[in-house]
């Protein structure tokens, strides 16, 4: 049944219809009302048993779950941005114990400067610690994916992330339509833990390992990875079969089937690129478009299949590596064919930074054109850029970066 | 359980793992002699007999005891517990009143009537022991445990020797003397009283015997010649304590001196007042430290109402006035006449100066006597094969105790001269001191003392001045035990070990060391109260 | 007064076990059927107080939760000597995360154990000093605050050991450790203010604060038995000498901890909601001196000259443990 | 290139006696690589150290498998470690023991050792006379230097005092110095009934 409701609420509800054991909070925008929706049920009785625990921080946030998830309980938290990065040693440390956590990523930039608003730098900073990462395009994906993750992270003993644009999903309202609770339970099985502690049957878990096993402790997450490649399509078939929507996934293909241009890109933006190419197939152009479902892990040969007639490629990606660039471009360039597509990065949206139709349109102009640089930034402020590097080579001391664009901004040398 | 390989371990796995290779140092639990055993003159096993007195087996513990010592119940009233001295606790708090418990189990034996084990197997070898004080019925009890018929020949109408014509009633009452040598007499004994031996070699013959123990005491009182008028009354200690004993007091007046310092001259004293005389006034010619008397004799008599004049000799005695001479100690403590005179009032002179050996007997035989004494091997035995020697006759300290102690060594000898074997003294065991316990672990408390007789009754009668302990008593001094150098099973290694290296036996088995996983840290010497762990190093 | 003496036997209060004692009032330790949590093969240090406090406490907890316990540990010497690939010496259920995170680890398993109707399992969390008084204390007062259902044993052995002896906020004013040399006007560790993980404990009024030593097993003991009759977050911190970072024999462990407490350097005690409700008063007192001098750490100290004046400032800490605790003798 | 392998316990001064080498090589001109056996062992626990030697730029970060010589601080650890595994054949033992070395039981792979190739030094009483503490590594490394001829006793004496105090390099160097006459005589006496 179809409801209208913010995006934060919805994954509230469908959290809640998996039947968490214990679920941690702690407070960070994006983050806040899913945490807060959570608590209230708990309160309620809505959702019971369950321990809701307000903590002190996102490490001890994470540290719980590891806690609650090792002694067998299904266990869910909550970040985004700082939050992440502040618990990221605890986030490696529950892949490598292998518990199947899940986790809401309401994805945020990461300061300094402080910004609360929309990007993907937050889960690019952990797409290496062994986490499955999906990312949601819609609040009903984002939805249906919660219940997926339980049932891919317990399978497989890995926990799962799914990550969501803060503010822009978190916050949006929207239709949406809410998993049956019935569904769900026929979907999800209760959590039967690969390893637990359990006074009748004692081990120790969390183990030294030295060069002796390590490599092969490390190989063996890997392979469970690629386990997760075969299971995650299948999951998502299964979930359509019960509820006819294509959650989910590894990768979602959109008009490509005769598309020379492919944009990939991953998360809420790829509504607006939908929008854009749609105009550009009015014009008669052969565009299309390949969203990323599953960025860890990392789909290559769906992408490459995708890939395989494209002759070019622009990735448009909320998070850069600095001094290098995209990240999510290098793992689209491994995967091409080895025909080789032209391949172009657009970093966008960094920080919040609305991205239009009318700015993917004029990327694929530019592309057509041939006049798109492999690695370019949208809506650059080239001035800004300009007068600060100038003050810069001026003075080895031009003071902080940030308030000196701030003050040119503030100028006048507004963006657009 | 699907266990992920090697973050999540099954559990005690690491017994796999041998650690005792880290070891360069092993413990070694080891039984060192504790300082009461060392100092024991009838060798007592002090510390094992305590340990079953603690836990309230008082049988096992009297069964121990009289594996050496068959008089418990005498020895816990005269001996002079040189063990009490050497205890470790002393330096804690007090000794544990070792003597006290003995008499406890000797007092428990007699009434619960308990037995001296069976004798051994009969040798068909005999040995006559001359002299029924202690040294004699020691010997007998051992050499009726080793098997060998034994007569007992004593010139006394009664059997226990010094126990019973030296020392008072009020020390040792006469139902436990009895009773003591009764038990070692239902061992079957062939006993002869009344009869002095007065030829050793032709006793020998006389009664078939294999080997002689010759333990007739030393029972003639040392005279000096002070110049005395025919009216003074003049005895010695050994004569007028015998003739108390044998209920024939000698009349002495309300005025009686001892002159002397030993623990005869208390008795004599003690007992004079017990006799009526009101003044009992010992005469020495030294101070208070170095009188040989024992301390607790002397306060003892003090408290009963017995003077001292110390640093004193008598010059004469005449009519009923005695002339003293004060002495003072000179520069190596000895002391000097310094020509000062004093007079006191007496009506009896009874003269406790030492006492001597009748070595009559030996006479004619081939027996070297020499300084008044038979000097003896380390097997009791004397330069005559076969003829054994010990208590006063040999050279000792005189007590009822190194008596009993001999005994036993010269069965041990006679058995072993019998079975035509050399007697070797047992090895002793390295000594417990001090310096070995960690005494952290005893808890604080202090010894149970006695109850004494009130003073007042004991001045007037024979009654036995010391009580003994009430069960409850009894085994907290036992318990006040330190176990010096002996497991006593409280399990401090068992729980200090950090590598679980030490497996506890359990019921009296006491421990093991695990050398598998023993990292040689030293944590259970350490902290063994009674140090009976110590360090060795690892050989290769 | 008869019947209590007879009670009194040789060793009784202090020694681990005796024959002549009832099983119930033996210590856990002096019992063949003790756990042994912590087992035989560990790659702890000769003398290590450390292995000897885990086993000692968790020991006891097995048996006052009649075996219903998980352990939660934080990384450290404990951690590493215990569970090496391919061999863990642990003999109960047992979770090791990270250095910093134990106590929430511990409150995660503890929720589980509720969430799942399983409210008979109790739960344990572990760590040396610098993963409860450094690195874990955000945790750890966070545990506290929300007065999870968690006893937190703080393994104190004044520093890091596992690095190789750095200091931590635990350690000692004067005391020699890599990151402390003993050099300078101010040899050794700081004289700063301390930071005095079970008084801050206690500012949480939680059911149950204690502190004890491996010197003491009756009273460690008892304490962990105290502790699991009270539901909520409770703490306890025992001192567990290192023969490594102290530079002491190793031999020597079990006396340095009683030392600590005799010299009343170490103050043991116990409070319930915030309140000291029992303390372990100084049995043969002795200067801190004998407790520093065995120890290389406190060296330089007394040699040549010594620094009689930095040993009185060390005296006077623990003057003020006595009085503030009241852990003078009863005959003073 | 000449590869030393240390074995001890932790707390013997294992490392430090691999370093120590290494800086004496260097202090020859000769290019030197000490490095420990990383691992969680604790103190008493058997531990391994290792020192490589050449001429050239030592560019090979490898664990020593193949030792030219082995070093036992520990002559307790004979039964618990394969102490000359990949031992060269033509390898030098040191061990450090009081005892005469036929009495150590040590396997046949050191008894196939060319003469004068194998020698006991009381490396711990040397240490306790000299030092003061029961720490052997120095006066192996003064041994080392008599038995090898690898590295001269001047140079392990200028590594000794560039690492300690004045008057601990001092001790250190005596208690070297006394290990290093003991071998030398012991590798005379060797050769004097052939000479």
């Amino acid at each position: 049944m179809l409801q209208q409701l913010e995006g934060s609420r919805a994954i509230a509800e469908t959290v809640a219809r998996c039947r968490p054991e214990v679920v941690c909070a702690y407070p960070i925008s994006p983050q806040t009302h899913i945490i807060e929706a959570i608590g209230a049920m708990v309160k309620d009785g809505r959702l019971a048993p369950c321990e809701f625990i307000n903590v002190e921080s996102e490490y001890a946030a994470m540290s719980v779950s590891i806690g609650a998830s090792a002694a067998g309980a299904r266990s869910y938290t909550a970040t985004a941005s700082q939050g992440l990065l502040f618990m990221i040693e605890a986030v490696y440390n529950a892949a490598g114990l292998g518990l199947p956590v899940v986790m809401t990523l309401a994805n945020r930039a990461i300061g300094a400067p402080i910004n609360i608003w929309n990007d993907h730098s937050d889960a690019m900073a952990v797409r290496d610690a062994g986490w499955i990462q999906l990312f949601a395009e819609t609040n009903q994906e984002a939805a249906d994916l919660h219940v997926q993750a339980f049932r891919l992270a317990e399978a497989l003993s890995v926990p799962v992330m799914v990550c969501m644009d803060g503010f822009i999903l978190t916050h949006a309202v929207e239709a949406v339509d809410l998993v049956d609770q019935a569904v769900v339970d026929s979907f999800l099985p209760p959590y039967e833990p690969r390893q637990v502690l359990d006074p009748d049957d004692p081990v120790s878990i969390g183990a030294m390992v030295g060069p002796e096993a390590f490599e092969e402790v490390r190989y063996l997450a890997h392979l469970r990875q690629l386990d997760a490649l075969e299971l995650i399509p299948s999951v998502a078939e299964e979930f359509a079969a019960l509820t006819g929507r294509a959650s989910g996934g590894l990768v979602h293909p959109y008009r490509l089937e005769d598309a020379d241009t492919v944009i990939v890109a991953m998360g809420s933006v790829l509504g607006t690129i939908k929008d854009a190419v749609d105009a550009r197939r009015e014009a008669g152009e052969r565009v299309g478009v390949l969203g990323v479902a599953a960025f860890r892990p990392f789909p290559v040969a769906a992408v490459a299949d995708a890939l395989r007639r494209a002759r070019r490629v622009i990735v448009v990606e909320k998070a850069f590596s600095l001094g290098m660039g995209g990240v999510l471009a290098t793992d689209v360039a491994t995967a091409s064919p080895a025909s080789g597509p032209d391949l172009a990065t657009v970093v966008a949206g960094l920080g919040g930074r609305p991205i239009t139709r009318r700015d993917v349109e004029g990327i694929i102009e530019r592309s057509a054109r041939g006049t798109l640089p492999r690695l370019s930034f949208l809506n650059l402020d080239e001035d800004v850029v300009a007068r600060e590097r100038a003050r810069m080579a001026a003075s080895r001391r031009s003071g902080p970066f940030a308030e000196n664009v701030l003050r040119d901004v503030a100028a006048g040398g507004a963006h657009r | 359980m699907d266990r992920p390989f090697a973050i999540t371990l099954p559990v005690g796995s690491s017994r796999a793992n041998h650690t005792g290779s880290w070891r360069v140092e092993r413990p070694v639990y080891v039984d060192r002699l504790p300082p009461c055993n060392d100092a024991c003159p009838a060798g007592e096993n002090i510390q094992r007999w305590l340990y079953h007195a603690e836990s309230g087996d008082y049988e096992t513990a009297w069964r121990t005891l009289v594996e050496e010592n068959p008089l418990p119940a005498i020895m816990g009233r005269v001996c002079f517990h040189p063990c009490e001295t050497a205890c470790n606790r002393v330096r804690v708090d007090e000794a544990v009143g070792i003597n006290a418990v003995e008499r406890f189990l000797g007092d428990t034996a007699i009434a619960r009537g308990w037995r001296l084990g069976e004798p051994g197997p009969d040798s068909g070898r005999r040995v006559l022991v001359v002299g029924a004080g202690p040294a004699g019925l020691s010997a007998t009890y051992h050499l009726r445990r080793a098997g060998h018929a034994v007569t007992l020949v004593d010139g006394a109408a009664r059997l226990g020797g010094m126990m019973r014509y030296g020392i008072p009633a009020y020390r040792l009452p006469r139902a436990v003397l009895d009773a003591e040598i009764e038990r070692v007499l239902e061992m079957g004994v062939e006993v002869v009283t009344g009869r002095s031996v007065e030829d050793i070699a032709a006793a020998r013959d006389e009664f078939s015997a294999d080997a002689v123990f010759l333990a007739v005491g030393a029972q003639l009182g040392r005279r000096v010649s002070i110049p005395a008028g025919d009216s003074a009354k003049v005895v010695d200690a050994v004569t007028f304590l015998h003739r108390v004993a044998e209920d024939d007091p000698p009349l002495l007046g309300r005025r009686v001196v001892v002159y002397g310092g030993g623990d005869t001259a208390l008795d004599a004293a003690r007992t004079a007042r017990r006799l009526g005389a009101t003044d009992a006034t010992i005469v020495y010619r030294r101070n208070r430290a170095k009188m040989p008397a024992h301390a607790e004799e002397v306060e003892q008599a003090l408290g009963e109402g017995v003077t001292v004049r110390w640093l004193s000799t008598i010059e004469r005695f005449e009519g009923e006035r005695l002339l003293i001479e004060k002495m003072a100690l000179n520069a190596e403590g000895f002391p000097e006449p310094t020509g000062e005179l004093e007079e006191l009032d007496a009506d009896a002179l009874v003269l406790a100066l030492g006492q001597d050996t009748d070595l009559s007997l030996l006479e004619g035989s081939e027996v070297h006597v020499a300084d008044g004494v038979v000097p003896v091997g380390e097997s009791m035995m004397t330069d005559v094969p076969g003829v054994f020697a010990g208590g006063d006759v040999a050279p000792s300290d005189r007590t009822a105790t190194v008596a009993v102690g001999h005994g036993k060594r010269a069965a041990k000898g006679i058995d072993a001269y019998l079975g035509g074997q050399s007697f070797e003294r047992p090895e002793r065991h390295p000594l417990a001191a001090f310096e070995r316990l960690n005494t952290w672990y005893y808890a604080d408390a202090p010894r149970t003392e006695r109850p004494e007789l009130e003073r007042i009754r004991r001045q007037t009668n024979f009654e036995e001045v010391i009580g003994g302990l009430t069960e409850d008593n009894a085994l907290f001094e036992a318990r006040r035990c330190l176990s010096c150098g002996n497991c006593f099973e409280c399990d401090n290694c068992f729980g200090v070990c950090p590598d679980n290296a030490v497996i506890k036996l359990g019921g009296g088995d006491r421990y093991e060391i695990d050398y598998d996983y023993c990292k040689g840290c030293g944590i259970c010497v350490a902290e063994c109260p009674c140090g009976a762990i110590e360090m060795v190093p690892e050989r290769i | 007064m008869t019947e209590t003496r007879v009670h009194f036997y040789q060793v009784g209060s202090f020694a681990v076990g005796n024959r002549l004692l009832s099983d119930a009032d033996r210590t856990v330790q002096a019992s063949q059927e003790r756990t042994n949590s912590l087992d035989a093969g560990h790659r702890a240090c000769q003398g290590c107080g450390e292995a000897l406090g885990a086993r000692y406490a968790l020991d006891a907890a097995m048996r006052a939760t009649g075996g219903r316990l998980v352990a939660v540990n934080a990384t450290g010497c404990l951690e590493v000597f215990s569970t090496p690939f391919p061999e863990t010496s642990w003999r109960i259920a047992w979770l090791h995360s990270l250095f910093g995170n134990a106590p929430a680890v511990a409150t995660g398993v503890a929720a589980a154990m509720r969430a799942k109707g399983r409210d008979d399992v109790r739960v344990v969390g572990q760590a040396g000093d610098g993963g409860t008084v450094d690195i874990g204390f955000g945790a750890l007062s966070g545990m506290f605050e929300r007065n999870d259902d968690v006893l937190f044993i703080c393994y104190d052995n004044e520093g890091y050991m596992n690095t190789g002896v750095q200091r931590s906020a635990a350690t000692p004013p004067t005391a020699r450790t890599a990151t402390s040399e003993a050099r300078g006007p101010e040899p050794g560790n700081v004289f700063g203010q301390g930071k005095d993980l079970p008084r801050i404990a206690m500012a949480h009024d939680i059911p149950y604060v204690a502190t004890a030593t491996v010197a003491d097993l009756h009273d460690l003991e008892r304490k962990v038995e105290r502790a699991m009759t009270f539901r909520g977050a409770r703490y306890l911190h025992v001192l567990v000498p290192c023969p490594l970072g102290w530079g002491a024999a190793s031999a020597d462990t079990v006396r340095l901890a009683r030392l600590a407490a005799e010299s009343g350097f170490f103050p043991v005690f116990e409070a319930e909601h915030g309140v000291v409700t029992g303390v372990r008063r100084i049995r043969r007192r002795v200067g801190v001196e004998e407790y520093l001098r065995p120890q290389r750490r406190f060296a330089h100290l007394f040699a040549g000259e010594g620094r009689p004046d930095l040993v009185a400032r060390l005296q006077a800490l623990a003057d003020a443990n006595v009085e503030r605790y009241g852990l003078a003798p009863e005959e003073e | 290139m000449f590869q030393v392998r240390i074995h001890g316990r932790g707390g013997q001064g294992v490392v430090t006696a691999a370093e120590l080498l290494a800086v004496a090589a260097f202090d020859q001109g000769r290019h030197a690589q000490a490095f420990p056996s990383f691992g969680s062992e604790r103190t008493g626990a058997p531990v391994v150290s290792y020192c490589r030697i050449d001429d050239h730029e030592i560019r090979t970060r490898e664990p020593i498998d193949a030792p030219d010589a082995v070093i036992v601080q520990d002559v307790t650890l004979v039964h618990h470690v394969d102490l000359f595994g990949g031992l060269s054949p033509s390898g030098y033992v040191l061990v450090n023991t009081s005892l005469p070395l036929d009495e150590l039981g040590l396997d046949g792979r050191v008894e196939a050792l060319p003469d004068g190739h194998v020698a006991g030094c009381p490396a711990t009483e040397l240490a306790l006379a000299h030092v003061g503490r029961a720490v052997p590594n120095v006066p192996l490394l003064g041994a080392f230097c008599a038995l090898t001829g690898e590295v001269p006793l001047e140079a392990l004496a200028r590594a000794l005092r560039h690492r300690f105090t004045p008057e601990v390099a001092e001790r250190n160097v005596a208690a070297a110095g006394a290990a290093f006459d003991l071998v030398t005589d012991l590798e005379e006496a060797h050769r004097a009934p052939t000479a």
